[in-house]
């Protein structure tokens, strides 16, 4: 049963990062408080909001290796049309964000009309889009942005980082998008079987399009929410966080060759990741330790959901 | 159909070209002030400057006790980083109270050094020593920081200084910039045609380098002439490719090239090693000592312009001690850096290490990093 | 001449997940014999078959070959032993030459292990002219090649193996009848060299026209073997069914009304020519004609597939121009593929959601779905429709191939069409579930519902269709009532291109 | 019941087509690659003759055969139907044992034979993890990537490798006046190529990426393949370690930056399906050479440093169009 199968991966996530919580909280007396864990949300959103997005494209068979470069576009812009073309601040953020939605069209458009495989085209556009921030920006950062530009980064409201409700929220509704909608049964169906969806007259270019702009956009939200939280443009920000979210999506259960994947199940993805970084960076491991048990846990664990997977339908 | 791209392609590359030909700064430069030196080796005049680094909040009085205290460079795995990692520990060796460990990012990448900080900072250090990937960047982290009570001191690259409380500066700018061109100049003479290695245009210390060179070149060796500047990653064999690339492209015109990276350099002289043009073409850059040795031994490169990374991150532990013990305050204009003796307070809140070392055959072989 | 079997199977069983898929079942077959494997989808069949040429290893029973017993580890282990099969779903690198499909993993090499290319090409063009095929080029891509052409190469590479036993699984489930004929005249030639052939068809002509013996099997279990000439083809239903069959094409009697559909002269590409033709309520209008003559294209570009590049197309005398499927969908017209695993059904997925995929927004308010909604349309088609399946969360994939069939058609009937192109509609289907699938067709035309019916199989077109369209090289070359079709008129029409006959 | 139609036995023979209609459809990607580095020589060499002096020529083709070396096993891993995106982490790791043995004073062959046969060994863990666990590669390889890195750096501190015998450099001699790397890459081409296309083995890898299972119905061990195929590719991550840790005297005991993105892009760029089951290793050569021609080219033709790499993604979008636009062309 397929939806069975995919709770199973989601169940036994969820209780390997209880596991790991209670593991690590025991490593590092620090690591579970409400405080520690709050900033983890702080330092996961921009990640986080690119690998919903990159569920659903996933999902759908697809994927986008540009976001980091989409990213690190919108940061220059933000900043150049606000310095250099003098737009106020939050005139120039939105028209960053247009752009970057725009470049995800693009990259819609390659893929649905001259039906480049996706990888292809935004291997293409990854160089592309971060060519173009390196020259808009002639390599110069900007800085100095007013205060209150700050709040959507390093502020906190109600006491919470106040991108984390912006991450909560965009999760919230993309599960629900993706669980109650005809346009997450769309997404599913394309990844399953893309031909014959395209024969039950679902509008599957239309879909792609819109899926692949709104990665564009949420790589273009991260990026103004990253410039907020560092402070600074510069057009290098971003670089390979495509592999950070690709990472995430896949620990969380959604299959890489599409039709399957849940947003609940990135977020655990994600969070766990957060949860190893910080947690083993508090129990003294290095950094470079901690990139190596997280590759170690992502094979493990789609090897394990595999063996369950296999063990349950055999 | 494939032609018209093509063409229009690189009609578009001209153009974006010829527009950019018509700025006379050097591709790679930052737009922030320069202040080149003087031209002969009078020293600069620094003006007296109130202390401008931030300072912890309640920081516990930490006189005379271990300090526990992380090391967070640009990036870890390149030799230089090595370096400065190997001078904290000495010095940590050597003082005895200080319990240090290095560890960053592998990528120099700006959103992993700041995670990194969080995490020390939650894990609750005593002190952070940093090379900032970004000045602006990093700031917020590090006045999380010192509002953590914890003492912050930087060294190689800085932050904005209220983000910190003090910084080691290895060699100021203009200082580099001034070593560089003057060696240059004396390999290629004063009308000789140089081109730039760098890593990325985005690398704040390089850009700094460069806009001082290029201030410092037009104010005294002005018939000296750039032609480029091309980027190469961190990589050594795209620097090594890259090189190759001017070498063939202005042939005899190129004289001289600048490698402004640890990684450019060395393999920028492999590049004019292995082209036989050693003695046609002069390599000046900054380099560590141990990756250049065969090139300067081959007599291929006559001056590596470095300062000592490893005194860098045993005069940067000391600094870190001092402030966590108050000898360092605001308004100190010394500093006492073990065997390296007293150092100067400059511009408010840096410690200058003092002049860059100029490796030539002679003394490369006494340094070993 | 009743010669030893060359391979036995006794007391075979397996079992998936728990479920018997197979009981305790006996076969043999001898040499130069043609021995018919019979069953409904979900009887065995593949169970066996797959068992035979070593791709599953049985729970129980065992396999003899020329008396003495042996264990199939592997396919490799099958074809050493001299058993090959053409499976339905044909085998093929669509990348790879001709010559390379029908070596590959068995060429013939030189000494040092290098790859004999030149043998490989020789004997590939000798094996095809064994089988007649001399117009098939050695190094052509399989990609490039009909389905017809690309059942030859299977069985080329069958041949090439030297095989003493030959599996085909539904070999002319995708032919059309001139392909169909050809075949058998190949595996009659077969027979005649003594290779024992396992044939497994829905086709009770095929059946009754090449062979020798005939077992039938039913829900796994073994139900009886007999000479081709002891039985009759009511026999062999029932037995296959387990109850009698009245009729195969129950042609209910509607009444036929306005016209729904006419097409004026449409064009797309080579395949849709200058096609005119219109459809009326309640009336079954069957389309016949050989493969890449032009019937699909013609439905595609009816279904907005394929835009129509002139010609008008009107529904219910409005003009419309369909340039999606969505926009077809939209106008009322249904489309249920020929190819049903690619382009019917999305396999992974759960019965409920197929059923709801083409009128999603009918589920749906605003954005959201009605799930609750949802499974109680798809509860009705299951049981109206009679699919036999454990729930409607159960994924498509899973079921039987008539099964399969019906949920494509009670998706489109969801969208309430008034036209429903049925695009070989009983291909790979079992006799049962034929039989009701055009009892549904016939229900449907009652209700008022216009029918475009394509099919290969001209039994199916002469049994069901109210008229007949006969399409030849893009072109209509024959329109045909129900009271003048016979199989010489609508044959003739289909290969009427060659003379150049058609306006 | 069934209707004879009567049909003549043969129908009319097709006629074999020509050898540049063969000639198009089965290298029409590779030669969209050649014709952009013919185009491009041809230009940039109006605006500066010295781009086809031989020092260039040497610097486009030599200086990146490590690029083409790795990527002939990357397109072979494509066609199989999988993805490796830890091959730059896993080229950074040989290059460092590779160095550490010669400068520890092995002979300079057993320096050379190391990461050859550590490559195979590593990825025939990959191949395994792959093949016999079921795990999609671009996971396992998304976590290898990972593990290399981070140990990579555990391990070796970042220190550089210095002091290399001459003897162990390799990539700065010549064969017959032609520099190794680019006799390396050339010969690696032809017999990769000449084994993907006639041997049985190379065959069946484009057989299991078009149907995997209808290769393991035709007797094909695909779980076997699978792993050696990655086995080979190892091997040939081994080799472009030689060119890549002899070409300078210092190894940079780090994971080069972006290598796997540039020999993934080089292999695709170069013809290889991303589903499986086409391409060839001439296509993912000649891409390397059209991306260094590319890099070179934009120096030569003054293209602001700023705008470099935003050409460089505009040329190779261009060339993905035009090779789309020639298979609409086609069909």
């Amino acid at each position: 049963m397929n939806w069975k199968s995919l709770l199973r991966h989601e169940t036994f996530l969820a209780l390997l990062l209880v596991v790991v919580l209670i593991v690590l909280s025991f490593q590092s007396d620090r690591f579970f408080t409400v405080s520690n864990l709050l900033n983890q949300g702080r330092l996961m959103t921009e990640i986080g909001l690119i690998a919903i997005a990159m569920t659903f494209v996933i999902a759908t068979g697809g994927i986008d290796l540009s976001v980091g470069s989409i990213l690190g576009l919108t940061a220059i812009l933000t900043g150049v049309f606000w310095q250099n073309v003098g737009l106020p601040l939050p005139v120039a953020a939105v028209a960053a964000i247009a752009v970057g939605t725009f470049a995800g069209f693009v990259n819609g458009l390659i893929i649905t009309r001259f039906t480049v495989p996706p990888l292809i085209a935004t291997l293409a556009t990854l160089a592309l889009y971060r060519g173009l921030a390196e020259g808009i920006s002639q390599a110069r950062s900007v800085r100095g942005y007013p205060d209150w530009f700050y709040v959507l980064g390093q502020g906190e409201v109600l006491g919470v980082p106040t991108q984390l409700w912006i991450l909560a929220a965009a999760a919230i509704i993309a599960s629900i998008i993706l669980a109650y909608t005809r346009w997450g049964r769309t997404v599913y169906a394309i990844g399953s079987n893309e031909v014959a969806s395209r024969f039950s007259g679902l509008s599957v270019e239309k879909t792609k399009l819109a899926l692949y702009t709104a990665s564009g956009f949420a790589a273009a939200l991260a990026g103004v929410i990253f410039v907020s939280r560092v402070s600074t443009t510069r057009s290098d920000m971003g670089t390979g966080i495509e592999l950070d979210a690709i990472t995430a999506v896949v620990l969380g259960g959604t299959s890489i060759f599409g039709g399957r994947g849940t947003i609940a199940g990135t977020m655990i993805g994600l969070c766990l990741i957060q949860a190893l970084k910080n947690g083993l960076s508090l129990a003294g491991v290095k950094g470079d330790g901690t990139i190596m048990l997280i590759g170690a846990v992502l094979i493990l664990a789609i090897l394990a959901s595999n063996l369950f997977e296999r063990s349950g339908t055999r | 159909m494939r032609n018209r791209v093509l063409s229009a392609l690189l009609a578009l590359s001209f153009s974006t070209s010829l527009s950019h030909a018509q700025s006379a700064a050097w591709t790679g430069g930052d737009d922030l002030p320069t202040n080149p030196l003087a031209c002969d080796a009078t020293p600069a005049t620094a003006a007296a400057k109130p202390y401008d680094g931030g300072s912890p909040t309640n920081a516990p009085d930490r006189k005379g006790k271990t300090l526990k205290v992380v090391d967070v460079p640009k990036l870890v795995g390149i030799g230089y980083f090595n370096a400065t990692s190997k001078g904290i520990a000495d010095a940590a060796k050597e003082i005895g109270t200080i319990d240090a460990k290095t560890d960053g990012p592998s990528k120099a990448n700006i959103d992993d050094q700041i995670t990194l900080i969080d995490n020390y900072i939650t894990s609750g250090v005593d002190g952070i020593l940093f090379a900032a990937n970004d000045p602006v960047a990093i700031a917020p982290v590090l006045k999380k920081a010192l509002a953590a009570g914890i003492n912050v001191v930087g060294y190689d690259a800085n932050s904005t200084p209220d983000a910190r409380q003090w910084f080691v500066n290895q060699a100021e700018f203009n200082g580099i910039a001034k070593a560089m061109v003057d060696s240059m100049a004396k390999e290629t003479g004063e009308d000789g045609a140089f081109a730039i290695v760098t890593s990325t245009f985005t690398t704040p210390n390089q850009a700094r380098w460069i806009a001082e060179m290029a201030a410092y070149q037009a104010k005294c060796h002005p018939k000296m002439k750039w032609l480029e500047t091309v980027e190469a990653q961190e990589d050594n064999i795209l620097s090594f490719n890259q090189t190759n690339t001017l070498l063939n492209k202005y042939g005899d015109e190129l004289k001289g090239v600048f490698g402004m990276t640890s990684v450019a350099t060395p393999a920028a002289a492999d590049a004019v090693t292995q082209a036989k043009k050693c003695g046609k073409v002069a390599v000046v850059g900054l380099a560590t000592p141990n990756a250049m040795k065969p090139y300067v031994a081959a007599d291929c490169v006559k001056s590596v312009v470095l300062w000592n990374p490893v005194d860098l991150g045993y005069a940067a532990a000391h600094v870190l001690r001092a402030v966590a013990d108050g000898t360092l305050a605001p308004g100190a204009t010394s500093v006492k850096a073990g065997k390296l003796g007293d150092l100067s307070v400059i511009n408010g809140s840096e410690i200058l290490l003092g002049a860059p070392t100029v490796f030539s055959k002679d003394n490369i072989n006494n340094f070993d990093f | 001449m009743t010669a030893a079997p060359y391979v036995s199977l006794t007391g075979m069983s397996k079992s998936f997940v728990g479920v018997k898929a197979l009981k305790d079942v006996s076969f043999d077959v001898r040499p130069g014999e043609v021995h018919a494997l019979l069953g409904e989808n979900g009887a065995g069949k593949s169970t066996l078959i797959k068992m035979m040429s070593g791709l599953y290893s049985p729970d129980a029973g065992t396999i003899t070959i020329d008396g003495k017993e042996v264990r199939f580890a592997s396919t490799r282990d099958a074809s050493a032993a001299g058993i090959a099969t053409v499976y339905q779903e044909l085998l093929l690198f669509p990348e790879l030459t001709v010559a390379e499909n029908v070596f590959l993993g068995n060429y013939p090499r030189r000494p040092g292990g290098w790859i004999d290319w030149s043998e490989v090409r020789a004997r590939t063009r000798a094996l095809l002219d064994q089988l007649d095929t001399f117009d098939l080029d050695v190094d052509a891509k399989v990609l490039t090649l009909s389905v017809a052409q690309r059942q030859r190469v299977e069985i080329a590479k069958a041949l090439s193996k030297d095989a003493r036993i030959l599996i085909m699984d539904e070999p002319t489930a995708s032919l059309v009848e001139s392909d169909v004929q050809r075949l058998m005249a190949v595996v009659r030639q077969l027979r005649e060299r003594g290779v024992g052939i396992v044939y497994v068809s829905h086709r009770m002509p095929e059946i009754f026209a090449l062979a020798d013996r005939v077992t039938v099997l039913r829900d796994g279990g073994y139900v009886a073997t007999r000479d081709i000439g002891e039985v009759d083809e009511a026999e062999l239903v029932s037995m296959m069914v387990g109850r009698p069959i009245d009729s195969l094409f129950p042609k209910a009697e509607a009444a036929i009304g306005d016209t729904v559909l006419e097409v004026k002269n449409l064009n797309h590409g080579r395949h849709v020519q200058d096609l005119s033709f219109s459809l009326r309520r309640g009336e079954i209008l069957g389309v016949a004609g050989l493969v890449g003559s032009g019937r699909t294209e013609l439905a595609l570009t009816l279904f907005g597939m394929t835009p129509a590049t002139s010609g008008s197309i009107s529904l219910e005398g409005r003009t419309v121009s369909i340039t999606s499927p969505r926009q077809a969908r939209d106008l009322g017209i249904a489309y249920v593929p020929e190819d049903r695993g690619q382009q019917g059904l999305v396999k992974q997925m759960a019965i409920r959601k197929n059923v709801s995929m083409a009128s999603i927004e009918r589920f749906s308010s605003g954005i959201f779905i009605k799930a609750g909604e949802e499974a109680q349309r798809a509860l009705d088609a299951v049981k109206r429709l009679r699919v036999r399946c454990r729930n409607i969360a159960q994924p498509v994939g899973e079921l039987s191939g008539g099964n399969q069939q019906k949920v494509v058609i009670a998706k489109w009937l969801e969208t309430n069409p008034k036209v429903l192109i049925l695009d070989e509609p009983t291909r790979g289907v079992d006799v049962g579930a034929k039989a009701e699938i055009h009892t549904i067709m016939g229900e449907l035309v009652k209700q008022g519902v216009a029918i475009l019916m394509i099919s290969s199989e001209l039994p199916e077109v002469l049994g069901m269709s109210d008229r007949i369209l006969v399409i030849s090289g893009g072109r209509l070359t024959g329109e045909i009532d129900r009271a003048d079709a016979t199989p010489e008129r609508v044959g003739m029409a289909m290969t009427a291109h060659q003379s150049g006959e058609a306006a | 019941m069934s209707v004879i139609v009567d049909l003549p036995p043969t129908r009319p023979a097709t006629e074999r087509p020509g050898f540049l209609r063969r000639l198009f459809a089965d290298y029409g990607q590779e030669l969209v690659v050649l014709a952009a580095i013919i185009v491009l020589f041809a230009v940039v060499m109006l605006v500066n003759p010295r781009f086809i002096s031989a020092n260039n020529l040497t610097t486009i083709f030599a200086g990146n055969a490590y690029i083409a070396v790795a990527a002939i096993g990357m397109a072979m891993v494509i066609i199989t139907g999988h993805i490796d995106v830890s091959v730059g982490a896993l080229i950074g790791v040989l290059a460092t044992i590779s160095g550490t043995l010669a400068v520890a004073g092995y002979p300079v062959w057993i320096a050379w034979l190391a990461p050859v046969l550590v490559g195979m060994a590593v990825n025939a863990c990959i191949g395994a993890l792959v093949a016999y666990a079921r795990i999609p590669s671009i996971v396992v390889t998304l976590g290898a990537l990972s593990i290399m890195r981070g140990g990579l750096i555990s391990f070796t501190g970042g220190t550089w490798i210095t002091d290399l015998p001459p003897a162990f450099l390799i990539a700065q001699k010549s064969v017959f006046g032609l520099p190794v790397p680019l006799v390396f890459m050339v010969v690696l081409t032809v017999l990769a190529a000449l084994w993907m296309r006639y041997s049985a083995f190379g065959r069946s890898l484009y057989a299991i990426g078009g149907n995997a299972e209808a290769a393991l119905a035709t007797g094909i061990p695909v779980e076997r393949r699978t792993v050696a195929v990655f086995v080979i590719h190892g091997a040939f991550a081994g080799l472009a370690t030689i060119l890549f840790a002899t070409q300078l005297q210092v190894i940079q005991s780090t994971v080069p930056p972006n290598l796997e993105l540039t020999v993934i892009t080089a292999a695709v760029i170069g013809g290889v399906s991303i589903l499986g089951g086409s391409g060839t290793v001439i296509g993912s050569t000649l891409a390397t050479i059209l991306f260094a021609t590319i890099g070179s080219a934009l120096i030569f033709v003054n293209v602001s440093a700023y705008w470099l790499r935003a050409v460089i993604g505009l040329l190779i979008l261009a060339t993905v169009l035009a090779d789309m636009l020639r298979r609409r062309g086609r069909l």
